[in-house]
């Protein structure tokens, strides 16, 4: 039987090749990076929601068993230049020339970080103590700890803004990136762990930590914490020389506030791949109205694109967490398996 | 820059602390640019459906025959500008009709002054004339009263006037531009140009007031092209300017005060320069300080109005004190640690600077000096403080930044002294170029001398 | 009905030895009449009502546990306080030191050096005047000793807020059918009911009638009291049924206060249910302690015929 | 005719002189009135953990705003600017000034419970008022307030013998707080009950006024409760950042 394609070594890619695997399919895991793990990874994501894990060793698990496994083949800095062909009977050219006889293939490309540069009122890229919840993880996962950019100083107070690149009609995000405000209460409390004088605000516009993470991270950040949760969306960060200035309205108490801070942290959301559009093109799959790529169907088939024989999971499909791509993985790597065994069986009839 | 700091291994800009996401700012901004491709960045502002460019309907009236145009032509000798959303706006630098404000001309004697002499520094040609009436948008604002027949019918009066203007002197007709003074009339007659364009009601009543009136061209409304207020014009020239200047600025810390009604106003056509303030900013008044050589330093309630207001400004005046003091001149002294305040417009410098006296009754004693981009230009250019920026008007003390620019204002002060004796005395020396003419009111010249006056220019 | 609460430890606290004197007195008629026992705990102290807890809850939570202690030690599984102050602070004793390892510990070192064992939770079980007539007798058993019916008495039931909130701290409340309810209580409607009372369907039965500050923010409280006063009589009661020193206490005062300050007058009786049952089992008004309440419904016992 | 904005500037914004001479121009009254900005330019980050070391306060930092305080609150009915809800934002973030424009009313809380009840963080409201009037009255913002003065004087009693006698608590209450025993009202009330002769619960209530009710063997007790409010008083002080007060107990 040709082997499968699985597009993206981040945490659905992962799975799903090593579902595969498991199943006794061969298996081609392609990757745009020189290295597997994704954004976990790439990005050098601190400790994992839910498990408290490092993504390190978390990811790094899955890494281990997908190249230390026979069945699955892995290409690192490469990419799909072409693909074309009828689902079991799918040809793809990469860029490293190789040609390859496919029997379908699955679509892991996850997402790319919104740039806060485009959200220049709150001052990321104007002030260097400006930064986004993907550098704090970076600075934990680091281990050199919190401190402001500009001068190395341990931060005094912190505000966490949400909802920077979601939920945004003026530069056309309307999604909700569903992992930002759990994502914020984690590193809120890691910075009150690591710097216990530091006091943690959080300008949230609504709190969205849905099922589990109620109590483990929201309430958790304020019972044992102290974080403090303010409904305010900030209008502007400017700076007074010395500190940040965070200036928006106190919903509570209508009134206008315009409060110091050592750092702002920006709560980056969750764009779709830069790569959609040259994805949507090679794979001749549709995207939906934001620009991920459009499931077929959330109820009979939903793995499926656009396209019969090329599958989808993870954030590829929109905003989505680490857990539940994973299982993403997962069941799509069972529908592409249903759909070669079943044209095999066919084609042996 | 980040580069720099990055090599030296400590903890500065976005260093090497975590692993920086390595894009390219081409990467970066292919990295969202796929959304501004079918989602434009601002979306609800510049999208196609919902902001028009009502130029495109004055030129489709104009093919229609329903309108005139004021074009600017050659002859004008026009600069073009990019605005917010990226339209260029061809901005007139020559042969000039001089819209003037009331509050220039009453609380600000020195604004005007500057801005004339300094056109005649650079050889502008322009009609100074007094045929012209206020804009009247102060009662618009201020009270509601004003209803927008009569603020449009007031507009393109004045606007055809500047446009009939050169017959006076023998020349044709749109020789001159109109180049607007006030912040609060440009505002407004942008204003008036957006409705008179989408509204053929309007134009009907206002039509019907002009033909009374004799305005009407070929009996048609006149349009201009452009609505250009003079620190547009500022702008554009800020280079050959600057050639001029005698006084080094580089050690003055400015901050800027940008009026609501020049950049908020009808936003679409303010002008915004990828070279000024990172295009962060308005471009006028910041793009002229930088290239005479000032530092121009930002600060927190750049943002904010300057308290006028238009009604609070009179019956509400605690409020525009109050404003005016805590939120721009307390902050541009205490945050910016500014030498000067410089604006581009009659109500805001007004306020700025005629309300940090009475600062004193509440301890609030800030002494910041306040005045017009144009004022500035020309002292640095080497104008007369008291002669001709006329700073004495000001309430906010002015003499310690004039020792900063290096101006003896003490010999000043006696020099401006001993020529007030002479108007004293009966010898009036004028302090603008004969060659200037008006075409009608007190002052007026026959327009055979003043032709003649213009040959010469 | 059973025998359980036959004989249980008694504590009144000391607004039954003072102004709730009448409550005092006909419980222990009540008691009486029922053939049932109440032994007054010994040299039993101040549960320390809300002030106590208003300076320092633990504090409060050592008082009761004290007189936990007393009933325990004195051999008796259930301690009975008719008071709702006492009745909660001791329920909320029970709860902190099962619940609250700083409660229990201060209430141990306190204990030791006030030189008596300190109260482990769960050694009694503290019960409301409510509860002992509901589970000693019943509503059945009250029928069959009914000699004045209270028909034609048409009553409010006050609770009050000690007798029900916070929720957390009576356990056995919410059970479901049978068990007393903390939104909507029913244990005095029910006995009141069955010596023949009409009750009124009452929306205020744990209104707060603001006792806290019956004397330091008279007004609040005389607006609140106006507040349950009014609607009783619009609810059509003749009587309000309390079953709380402070509350009654409270009512009757600012009863008088609204008619005094406020020139609001108020007819409405106010009286303790255990009056009210005393009577319907044939005791007298005096026996009763009506002649020791502010609250003077003579009148009404003469047109109804009670407490002869 | 008068602008709007007027009617919204709390009037402790607006500073004005009624008489005032400046370089020799008189700007008496408007002609100087200044108008305080509404801004809010810091957070005060130690009162949350202030009001939180005292009794009642400890759980504040789990309220998440959701209101069944307010709304189920028995003085917010009688009174809407009594707001438990508000002041616990307030004190959380550290808002100060604003928790202050209230000062004078945290005291009326009734204690019915009711908020704690219908909380579904277990914040304890009610004790968070308590711990609230505690802090503004520690802190110096507000006088000792009736309310508190009452718990002393029953408290004080209780402490002193192991029970109260409530006509010593009227009487000493109405001597601190400097009101006379005889209130209209309050002369009404005992006259109407006398007219019933409550022979036996006259006597009763005298005895009790002289022969003050007692629990047997309390000095023990007293003496450790004494002991115990002084360490409390002493931990308070230090959390609130107060100096220690002389040995005065």
């Amino acid at each position: 039987m040709k082997p499968i394609l699985v597009l993206g070594g981040g945490p659905a890619g992962l799975s799903a090749a090593y579902a595969l695997a498991a199943m006794g399919q061969r298996t081609i895991l392609v990757d745009k990076a020189d290295r597997l793990g994704g954004a976990p990874i790439l990005t050098g994501y601190a400790k994992l929601v839910p498990s408290g894990e490092w993504a390190k060793d978390a990811i790094g698990g899955m890494v281990r068993r997908v190249e230390g496994n026979p069945l699955i083949e892995v290409q690192r800095a490469t990419t799909v230049r072409s693909f074309s062909g009828e689902p079991g009977d799918f040809r793809a050219r990469l860029s490293t020339g190789a040609e390859l006889q496919l029997g379908a293939a699955l679509l892991c490309t996850g997402f790319t970080h919104f740039d806060s540069i485009n959200k220049p009122e709150w001052g990321f890229g104007t002030y260097p103590d400006v930064v986004t919840t993907a550098q704090v993880e970076q600075m934990i996962s680091s281990g050199k700890g919190v401190r402001c950019p500009s001068d190395g100083r341990e931060p005094e107070r912190v505000a966490i803004l949400l909802c920077v690149g979601s939920r945004d009609r003026q530069i056309g995000r309307e999604w909700c990136s569903k992992i930002c405000c759990t994502v914020s209460a984690n590193i809120a409390m890691e910075i009150r762990d690591q710097l216990p004088k530091c006091n943690v605000y959080i300008y949230y516009m609504d709190i969205r930590t849905f099922g589990l993470y109620e109590d483990t991270y929201y309430w958790e950040s304020q019972e044992k914490h102290k974080v403090k949760y303010i409904k305010a969306r900030i209008a502007e960060v400017t700076s007074d020389g010395k500190r940040l200035i965070v200036k928006g309205e106190d919903t509570l108490v209508k009134r206008p506030i315009t409060i110091p801070f050592d750092m702002v942290v920006h709560a980056i959301g969750m764009d779709p791949n830069l790569d959609n559009l040259t994805l949507s093109a090679v794979f001749d799959v549709k995207l939906e109205r934001h620009g991920h790529i459009a499931k077929a169907s959330s109820y009979t088939s939903m793995s499926h694109t656009s396209r019969p024989g090329v599958f989808v999971a993870g954030a590829a499909t929109g905003p989505e967490t680490i857990d539940d791509s994973i299982a993403q993985g997962q069941a799509a790597a069972m529908a592409a398996l249903a759909s070669v065994q079943g044209r095999a069986r066919e084609a042996a009839e | 820059m980040a580069d720099d700091k990055r090599s030296e291994g400590a903890f500065a800009g976005f260093g090497p602390e975590w692993r920086p996401a390595n894009l390219s700012p081409d990467e970066a901004r292919a990295a969202t640019a796929w959304v501004e491709t079918r989602i434009d960045r601002r979306s609800l502002l510049t999208g196609r459906d919902q902001v028009e460019d009502v130029r495109d309907i004055m030129w489709q009236l104009e093919k229609d025959g329903e309108i005139a145009v004021h074009r600017i032509t050659e002859q004008h000798e026009p600069v073009t500008a990019r605005t917010l959303y990226g339209w260029k706006k061809r901005i007139p630098t020559n042969h000039l009709w001089h819209h003037k404000s009331c509050g220039q001309c009453g609380n600000i004697p020195g604004y005007p002054t500057s801005l004339l002499w300094l056109m005649n520094k650079l050889e502008t040609r322009y009609l100074d004339e007094t045929d012209q009436t206020s804009c009247t948008a102060w009662n618009y604002h201020g009270s509601g009263i004003g209803n927008v027949v009569s603020l449009a019918a007031v507009f393109l009066r004045n606007f055809h006037q500047a446009y009939m203007s050169a017959k006076a002197q023998g020349l044709p007709e749109g020789y001159y531009y109109p180049l607007v003074h006030c912040g609060t009339s440009f505002g407004n007659y942008k204003e008036m140009r957006c409705f008179l364009l989408h509204s053929t009601k309007l134009r009907e009543q206002v039509r019907k007031i002009l033909a009374k009136l004799g305005r009407l061209v070929d009996g048609k409304l006149l349009i201009p092209e452009e609505v250009v207020h003079y620190s547009e014009w500022l702008h554009v020239m800020r280079e050959p300017i600057a050639e001029k200047r005698v006084i080094d600025l580089s050690r003055v810390r400015a901050t800027v005060h940008p009026a609501c009604h020049v950049y908020k106003m009808v936003p679409e056509d303010v002008i915004y320069d990828d070279t000024v303030m990172d295009g962060n900013r308005v471009a006028v008044s910041s793009g002229l300080l930088q290239s005479l050589g000032a530092q121009v330093i930002d600060y927190s309630t750049w943002y904010d109005c300057c308290g006028f207001g238009f009604r609070h400004i009179i019956g509400e005046r605690e409020f525009t004190r109050s404003f005016a003091i805590d939120r721009k001149i307390k902050v541009a002294v205490e945050e910016a640690r500014a030498d000067v305040m410089i604006g581009h417009d009659t109500g805001c410098i007004t306020t700025l600077d005629k309300n940090q006296w009475i600062g004193r009754a509440a301890d609030k004693v800030y002494e910041l000096p306040i005045m017009a981009d144009c004022q500035l230009a020309a002292l640095v250019c080497g104008a007369h403080p008291y002669k001709l920026a006329q700073l004495h008007w000001h309430a906010s003390p002015f003499e310690g930044f004039l020792e900063k620019l290096g101006i003896d204002w003490q010999k000043a002060k006696a020099e401006f002294e001993a020529y007030l004796k002479e108007v004293a005395a009966g010898r009036i020396e004028t302090l603008y170029d004969a060659r200037r003419s008006i075409t009608s009111g007190p002052g007026f010249v026959r327009p055979a001398i003043a032709a003649k006056g213009t040959e010469r220019a | 009905m059973t025998g359980k609460y036959r004989k249980v430890a008694y504590y009144p606290g000391c607004a039954l030895e003072g102004t709730g004197h009448a409550y005092n007195r006909s419980t222990t008629a009540l008691g009486q009449a029922l053939g049932l026992d109440l032994v007054e705990l010994k040299n039993w102290n101040c549960c320390g009502a809300m002030e106590v807890k208003n300076l320092d809850p633990k504090l409060q939570t050592y008082l009761s546990a004290r007189n936990l202690g007393i009933a325990e030690k004195m051999g008796f599984e259930t301690v009975m306080a008719p008071c709702n102050g006492c009745y909660h602070n001791l329920k909320k004793a029970e709860y902190d030191l099962a619940h609250d390892p700083a409660s229990r510990g201060l209430v141990g070192q306190l204990s030791q050096k006030a030189g008596h064992a300190a109260y482990e939770p769960g050694g009694v079980t503290t019960i409301h005047a409510l509860d002992w007539i509901k589970e000693a007798i019943g509503e059945d058993g009250l029928r069959e000793r009914v000699k004045h019916s209270l028909k034609g008495v048409k009553i409010a039931n006050y609770y009050g807020c000690m007798y029900t909130r916070p929720r957390h701290i009576f356990p056995e409340k919410d059970k479901g059918p049978g068990s007393e309810s903390t939104s909507k209580p029913h244990f005095m409607d029910d006995l009141l009911a069955a010596a023949g009372a009409e009750c009124v369907d009452y929306p205020l039965k744990t209104a707060c009638c603001g006792g806290a500050h019956t004397l330091s923010d008279s007004d609040t409280s005389t607006k609140l009291v106006l507040n349950l006063l009014t609607t009783a009589e619009a609810c059509g009661a003749d009587v309000i049924a309390t079953e709380c020193p402070t509350c009654h206490t409270g009512l009757e005062m600012h009863q008088v206060r609204a008619a005094r300050v406020l020139g609001k007058r108020t007819r409405v009786k106010i009286l303790y249910f255990t009056q009210l049952l005393g009577m319907a089992l044939g005791l007298s008004a005096r026996r009763v302690g009506v002649q020791e309440n502010m609250s003077d419904a003579c009148d009404l016992f003469r047109e109804k015929g009670l407490g002869r | 005719m008068p602008i709007h904005e007027k009617s919204l500037i709390r009037p402790e914004n607006l500073v004005t002189h009624e008489q005032l001479t400046l370089e020799g121009v008189d700007v008496s009254g408007h002609w100087s009135t200044f108008i305080r900005s509404r801004v809010i330019t810091d957070y005060n980050e130690a009162m949350e953990e202030e009001i939180a070391a005292l009794p009642g306060g400890e759980y504040i930092h789990r309220c998440w705003q959701c209101g069944s305080c307010t709304n189920s609150c028995t003085v917010n009915a009688v009174n809407p600017d009594f707001n438990p809800r508000y002041w616990i934002y307030l004190i959380r973030m550290g808002l100060e000034e604003e928790l202050l424009r209230d000062k004078d009313i945290v005291w009326q809380c009734v204690s019915c419970n009711k908020c704690t009840y219908a909380c579904p963080r277990d914040v304890n409201p009610e004790g968070v008022m308590k711990a609230t009037a505690h802090w503004l009255e520690l802190k110096g913002h507000t006088a000792k307030k009736p309310s508190m003065e009452f718990d002393e004087v029953f408290s004080e009693q209780v402490f002193a013998t192991g029970k109260i006698e409530e006509g010593r608590v009227l009487r000493q209450f109405f001597a601190r707080t400097g009101q006379s025993l005889f209130q209209d009202w309050l002369v009404a009330l005992v006259r109407g009950l006398a007219i019933r002769r409550p022979i036996g619960l006259l006597a009763r209530l005298a005895i009790a006024s002289i022969f003050r009710p007692r629990t047997r063997g309390w000095s023990r007790a007293r003496a450790a409760i004494n002991e115990y409010l002084g360490e409390q008083e002493t931990a308070q002080r230090r959390a609130l950042g107060l100096e220690q007060r002389g040995s005065e107990r």
